[in-house]
């Protein structure tokens, strides 16, 4: 589904990825993890080209991803992208959020648009919020419906930044529920979190990023139990410790 | 009430006079902000009739928008500003008026090239005038008295409005008639350019203002320009009136102060007019000083003479 | 004292008479009733002074003037007006035409404003410097000296005899700007009404759009059937008018020129100042509320693939509005405050008419009142109207 | 990032960028070549005859040579204007100085205002140590800008302050009448408050009670300017959070205590950048004292501009008043700069 | 020290406090707990005044709180109070923040309040942090100076208000040692926390409350192995689990 090779990129003098290389097959979930200001975001931001990469090249679905306008859209098209800080619409309700994409972008008619949007808020379990306005809303149930108006442009990959980052305690339980729900239901997913337990749960491999290079991709089990790398062992030594 | 002014200005030392800020040959400061014109003189005449030491003035500059609420306020003691004496302003204004020192009317500015010689050629012209003037409800009468037309330029800053004329804006510039030498002798590039319309079109008897309500003020004010008319009819000048002081007629010895009491009976010195005189002029001196043929400004006299000559000024008598 | 929570739920006052004066509720409302005392008497104290120096000084009061007959010419006026009609109709004239003055000069100032404020978040460097230069200048030389520039600019303009022409269609000249008008004919009222119902078309055509695409999920882009119709209607009926085509030219004639419409040079200075002067302070507010929309809601938006127009239609103009429109009214009440300098350039607005009303009648307290409650009408009313539009498109939050 | 990199990305990033950067930088290129032509290389600097000036294709800026004074110290007597320019040294050196963080604590700043403000006084007034008397209807020009300015500021910001705590007070009263006072001179024109300073507040005295004419406009500026920066200081006011008051109650300190040692020192410190907006509108705000007569800088100069001979030359004479106000505010804009950066990095 | 008869508040019409009754020993250590929203909070607030009861009565070393300005000064000055988010004076130095209050209401002299103040910043084991802004210390470093700054008031009675929830895990650690310090040197303490294993150390009594009512109050020892509450169970289960 998704390819990257050889992925650089800079800002100004800084790199921020070093020559990333990446395989994400349909079906499968990828953890990215690492230090903070490692390149996560940046790496997952390239894909949907929120960011413009310089070097290397990234392919998703077969279709390369280039400074052609067409391409750019149909690979948008196809993946879902949740943020740290949910970024709703904040003037428009609910369902205005959950249709806008599906109508404008996907030539749907109003009704078939709402009764998608509200399956995917039952799917998030807020149907009854759907006439409010996202700031009515506590932290938890927005990033649901921004994973919800995710999900109505139907897409076949779903990309996390940190999605749990923003929220409290109580609130990360329902929202790593919800993925973990999306996760068993077959999307091809890569989440960006430093939430170790969900890791461990749902993804197929666990990757380990440090200044802006990929240092370390395995299976959960191998990941945890076994890290290859010292970095890594550190990495995780803070973390787990918590 | 009666009888305030006078002991306050006695206390400050000074006259607090209220004077036009620009009108050349009227009042006007030179280049050093030294004040002088003709109604800034009445001024120092009062200041001569109190201390007998027509210095002790000091001049308060207002638009013609600040001017009565000046006197209202007490701002100023008296106001030599160029106001025409109405039944309106003496009333609702709560004024008192001196008789008046300067007779003139409503008078046009205008450029010599445009070939206007009359009043009836302005038919459509713009004309610039100041805000709430005699003068803008004059030139109203007379257009419409002749079914004429024309675009009031109304600016309330006298240098904004004579810079409006000066550059062009308007065709005329209308003002008193007596204060348009003074724009044209020094506000114009080449005075030879514009001329003044010949004949008088309204009543416009200036006079100097005091608040309603103190008797003994309003009483001095208006003696002191008596005493300049009837020296100018006794002869008596700032040239002769050491000599004249020896005079034996009765009616200078009494404006003199050598006998009798005027002084005492307006509340102030009895050599009073001899100071007037002396410091300042009689109305012959004030006005050849301002107006006389080598002033910049120089006006002709017109009614502005004695009534034994014609003219409209009446010194009442002083026994 | 914890002054963030009034005691609105004070307990009971103290029980001893003594404790009163150190009860929190007994304190706060001998405080008020000290300040209410205060006022008051300050009130009172003003208000008797006025009486008595009015009276002592035998000074008319009252507003009775109004009535009586101005007796004044207004140089420009909207309504019919002379020198026979009241004090009241010279105030409204003047009024008329600060509103005219600062219709035309809030036209202005939004046109520029917003085009310099665009620029000033444009990409490119060079234009982005020259508006902010602009920016600096304009807002920081004062109105007033900016309007008395424009003032000695108009005036010296050429004579109307040596007026510069403009295209045959027109002159300048220090009498002001004359130019050519369409000599007046029926078709003109009809055209007129053409438009009206063109622009209710288009919007009629726009809500058909979105139901449309509502209904079927097409997209249909009204964007030029809209322009046609609103250009085009008024132009058929002026066709099938016969296309009356005379044109009032205007022509040299006494001392200006006759003939098609002149605006007055105080007019164009006062309107030119106050509009640049405020155009400055309106092309930061539009660079502020660009800037407002956080980057992560483009960003959002791209992530469903929307296209940069509708990204612009329906994400950043209706959150950059919510932005931009409370301070802009603020210039447009501030431009219209503004516009009362008229009285330095000699432009018949209100304050200006106020200030002859006032040195003719000599009733200052009246004629100053007179103004300051129209302006104080004119920024409650927009105030209540801004609350209003606040309230409707207020963002919901908890 | 390389200069080439640079001029690619902010010039020449697309065909239409282009495009636009080769017109806008035509257009400049032609007005400052206008500018240099007509400024400078044409201009007439000093002359004392107009007709050099009239005979130039360029700017005269002689005019402003010649006229220096009247335009710049009014109708201040001709021959006392050395007072004014060392009163405008004393002033700013003053001002300089109380700018300097370093010099700042009451015990100095007092004493260096009361003495500032006394000679500056004798200076202005005269009428001791020999000096002429000159009473404030005489004076002018770029000192009674200055004045006027001071006065509005050191005036109104008190007001300000007040106003702003008492439309944020736990008494009813004292927010209602604050509300009133700040909402109805918001509405009003400057003009309006002017005109009542000058014609109407005489009216509002006792009999035989004067203010002077120039303070009372100094009033009546300051007021006004208070009334907005009251609305900027609430605004600071309100950022404040309530643990800020919370705290402040549990160490027992009073309501005075609380409000000048935590919440206005935050407040005024929050909402500087508007403040400093304010404060250079009020120095712009002062010229308006043209519409009731008093000679600032801007009046001095309209009225030098009145000259028959020069007169043509208006263009230069309001650019460089327009200069005076522009280096005067772009001073004070850089100096608030600087006090942010300072507030920032914790200085003060 | 404190005592607490039948102390009720409403807000509106929500009731956050219901005859509440409590009575605290000089020298004695109450830890409050229950769920959010529950009115612990408001407790200790009332015993402040920072907050104001509209029924029952609350004395402390014998006066009582009514809306008398001097009682409330008397009462104020014997207690000091911590607050969640420390609530330190951004624009002084932490020097000044401690000063402030002995030298504007207990009149002392500039030096000896910052003699004063010294003491209690090496007590807090931060005395070098002196001339430095609060915003330019760490979480854990400003909720000290926050204790210090009430100890300068040299109280009798500390109230804390979840002293430790705004604070990174690695800092909650130096605060709560900091107040078993206060602790064992004997002052008077209510401190509402979630931190049981602080409650557990140092508490004489542990309260719970639930929804504006007091559930119970017993000895540590008491309170977790055998609370008499069905409510107390739940949320200690809750609590403990996670
Ligand atoms: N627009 C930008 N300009 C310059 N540098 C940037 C920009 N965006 C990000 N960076 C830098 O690039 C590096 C990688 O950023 P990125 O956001 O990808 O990190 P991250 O691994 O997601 O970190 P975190 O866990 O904090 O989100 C960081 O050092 C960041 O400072
Ligand atoms: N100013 C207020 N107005 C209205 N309701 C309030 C106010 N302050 C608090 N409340 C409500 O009172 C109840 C008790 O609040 P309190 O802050 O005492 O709870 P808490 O037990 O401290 O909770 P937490 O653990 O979340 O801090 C809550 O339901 C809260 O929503
Ligand atoms: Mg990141
Ligand atoms: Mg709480």
């Amino acid at each position: 589904m998704i390819s990257l090779h050889n992925v650089s990129k800079w800002y100004g003098q800084f790199q921020v990825l070093c020559a990333v290389d990446l395989d994400v097959r349909k079906g499968e979930r990828v953890v990215v993890c690492g230090p903070s200001g490692s390149g996560k975001s940046t790496l997952i931001r390239c894909i949907n080209r929120l960011e413009v990469h310089q070097e290397g090249r990234i392919f998703v679905k077969g279709l390369e991803m280039t400074d052609n306008v067409k391409n750019i859209d149909a690979i948008r098209r196809n993946i879902g992208m949740v943020f740290q800080n949910f970024n709703l619409f904040p003037h428009l309700t609910v369902l205005e959020n959950l249709t806008l994409g599906p109508m404008l972008t996907r030539h749907m008619k109003k009704a078939d648009a709402e009764d998608l949007a509200m399956h995917f808020l039952r799917k998030v379990r807020i149907p009854e919020q759907a006439r409010k306005y996202p700031l009515q809303l506590s932290g938890g149930q927005q990033q649901r419906v921004a994973i919800a108006r995710s999900l109505c442009m139907e897409p076949e990959i779903m990309l996390f930044d940190e999605p749990t980052s923003a929220l409290d305690p109580e609130m990360i339980k329902e929202v790593l529920d919800t993925m973990i729900e999306l996760a068993e239901s077959g999307m091809t997913m890569i989440v960006v979190t430093h939430e170790m337990g969900f890791a461990r749960t749902v993804a197929d491999n666990v990757v380990f990023m440090a200044d802006g290079r990929m240092v370390e991709s395995a299976p959960p089990e191998e990941f945890f139990g076994n890290p290859r790398e010292e970095r890594t062992r550190t990495f995780l030594d803070q973390i787990l410790k918590h | 009430n009666s009888g305030d002014t006078l002991a306050a200005v006695k206390a400050r030392g000074e006259v607090l006079c209220g004077v036009h800020p620009a009108r050349h040959g009227f009042a006007a400061p030179d280049s050093q902000g030294k004040w002088s014109g003709f109604e800034v003189d009445f001024c120092h005449a009062v200041a001569a009739a109190i201390f007998g030491d027509a210095s002790k003035v000091r001049f308060v500059a207002l638009s013609s928008q600040q001017r009565f609420p000046a006197i209202q306020s007490g701002e100023v003691d008296v106001l030599a500003r160029n106001v025409t004496a109405t039944l309106s302003r003496d009333t609702a204004l709560g004024l008192n008026f001196s008789p008046p020192i300067f007779y003139t009317g409503t008078g046009f500015l205008v450029r010599k090239d445009d070939g206007i010689t009359k009043v009836e050629d302005l038919d459509g012209a713009a004309i610039c005038m100041a805000p709430g003037s005699t003068t803008e409800r004059n030139v109203a009468q007379i257009f419409a008295a002749r079914g004429m037309k024309y675009t009031p330029v109304v600016i309330e800053n006298n240098k904004q409005l004579v810079d409006a004329y000066v550059t062009g804006r308007c065709d005329a510039l209308t003002k008193d008639k007596a204060a348009l030498p003074g724009v044209r002798a020094v506000d114009t590039e080449n005075p030879a350019d514009h001329v003044l319309l010949p004949g008088i079109y309204s009543k416009e008897p200036l006079a100097m203002a005091v608040r309603q309500g103190d008797d003994q003020w309003y009483d001095l004010i208006k003696w002191v320009v008596y005493a300049t008319f009837n020296a100018e009819e006794m002869g008596v000048g700032q040239a002769n009136v050491d000599e004249m002081k020896a005079s034996t007629d009765p009616d200078v010895q009494t404006l003199l102060g050598v006998i009798g009491d005027n002084g005492t009976k307006l509340g102030v010195g009895n050599t009073w007019a001899y100071d007037i005189v002396k410091q300042v002029g009689n109305y012959k001196d004030i006005y050849m000083r301002h107006f006389g043929p080598d002033s910049p400004v120089a006006l002709d006299r017109d009614q502005n003479v004695l009534w034994t000559e014609g003219g409209l000024l009446y010194g009442l008598p002083m026994q | 004292m914890i002054d963030a929570t009034p005691a609105r739920d004070g307990q009971s006052s103290a029980r001893r008479p003594k404790d009163l004066l150190y009860s929190e509720g007994f304190r706060a409302a001998a405080y008020q009733i000290a300040l209410a005392a205060a006022v008051v008497f300050v009130g009172l104290f003003l208000y008797q002074n006025v009486v008595e120096n009015l009276q002592r000084q035998n000074i008319a009061t009252g507003f009775g003037f109004l009535r009586e007959v101005s007796q004044f010419e207004i140089g420009e006026t909207l309504i019919s007006y002379s020198a026979r009609d009241t004090y009241a109709r010279a105030l409204l004239v003047g009024l008329l035409n600060t509103l005219s003055v600062s219709a035309a000069g809030i036209v202005l100032a939004t046109i520029i404003g917003f085009s310099v404020g665009i620029a000033r978040v444009s990409n490119n460097w060079l234009l982005q410097r020259i508006a902010t230069g602009y920016v600096e200048i304009v807002r920081n030389v004062p109105v007033i000296l900016q309007v008395i520039f424009w003032a000695a600019v108009t005036r010296n303009l050429p004579a109307p005899r040596q007026a510069l022409e403009l295209w045959g269609l027109g002159f300048l000249s220090n009498r002001g700007l004359t130019f050519a008008t369409p000599v007046a004919d029926p078709a003109h009222g009809w055209m007129l009404l053409a438009l009206v119902g063109g622009i209710v078309l288009a919007g009629i055509g726009d809500r058909w759009a979105r139901r449309h695409r509502e209904a079927t999920g097409k997209h249909v882009d009204m964007l030029w059937p809209s322009l046609a119709v609103v250009i085009g209607l008024p132009l058929v009926v002026w066709l099938a008018f016969g296309a009356p085509h005379l044109i009032s030219f205007p022509e040299r004639k006494g001392f200006s020129f006759v003939g098609g419409y002149t605006i007055s040079p105080e007019f164009v200075a006062l309107m030119t100042g106050i509009s640049l002067y405020a155009s400055g302070f309106i092309a930061e507010i539009v660079r502020a509320g660009i800037e407002a929309t956080p980057k992560g809601q483009v960003e959002a938006a791209r992530s469903i693939a929307l296209r940069p127009r509708f990204i612009m239609r329906y994400v950043v103009l209706p959150q950059a509005l919510r932005v931009i429109v409370p301070p802009l009214t603020s210039q447009y009440v501030s431009l219209i405050k503004n516009s009362s300098i008229a009285v330095v350039v000699g432009y018949p607005d209100l304050v200006n008419i106020g200030n002859t009303v006032m040195n003719q009648t000599g009733q200052a307290v009246e004629a100053i009142a007179v103004m300051m409650t129209v302006y104080l009408i004119i920024s409650v009313v927009t105030s209540l109207l801004m609350n209003t539009y606040n309230r409707l498109v207020a963002i919901k939050e908890r | 990032m390389s200069a080439a990199d640079w001029l690619k990305r902010n010039l020449f990033s697309s065909v239409w960028q282009t495009l636009l950067t080769l017109v806008t930088a035509a257009v400049l290129l032609r007005f400052f070549w206008f500018v240099l032509d007509w400024g400078v290389i044409n201009a007439v600097w000093v002359t004392s005859d107009p007709d050099v000036c009239r005979a130039a294709t360029g700017a005269c800026w002689a005019v402003i040579v010649e006229k220096h004074r009247p335009m710049l110290f009014g109708l201040y007597p001709y021959d006392e204007h050395w007072r004014l320019v060392l009163m405008m040294v004393i002033y700013l050196v003053t001002v300089v100085v109380s700018l300097m963080p370093r010099n700042w604590n009451l015990r100095f700043l007092v004493p260096l205002w009361l003495v500032a403000a006394v000679s500056i006084g004798v200076l202005m007034f005269g009428g001791v140590l020999g000096l002429r008397y000159v009473p404030t209807s005489e004076w002018g020009g770029l000192p009674l800008t200055m004045l006027l300015f001071t006065g509005t500021v050191l005036f109104g910001m008190p007001v300000a302050v007040l106003l702003a705590l008492g439309r944020r007070a736990p008494l009813p009263v004292a927010r209602g009448v604050s509300v009133v006072f700040i909402e109805a001179l918001r509405g009003v024109p400057l003009i309006t408050i002017l005109f009542v300073a000058v014609n109407v507040f005489p009216l509002f005295l006792p009999a035989g009670v004067q203010v002077d004419k120039l303070l009372r406009i100094t009033i009546g500026i300051a007021i006004f300017f208070a009334c907005y920066q009251a609305e900027v200081i609430r605004g600071g006011l309100q950022a404040i959070p309530r643990g800020q008051y919370e705290a402040a109650a549990s160490l027992s300190l009073t309501y005075w205590q609380t409000t000048s040692r935590i919440i206005l020192p935050q407040a005024l410190r929050i909402c500087l950048p508007a403040i400093t907006n304010h404060i250079i509108a009020a120095m712009k705000n002062t010229s308006f004292v043209i519409i009731i007569g008093l000679f600032d800088i801007l009046t001095a100069t309209t009225a030098v501009m009145q000259d028959p001979l020069w007169r043509k030359f208006y263009v230069e004479a309001y650019l460089f008043v327009a200069a005076v106000y522009l280096f005067f505010g772009y001073a004070l804009s850089l100096y608030a700069r600087k006090v942010e950066k300072w507030i920032a990095s914790g200085r003060i």
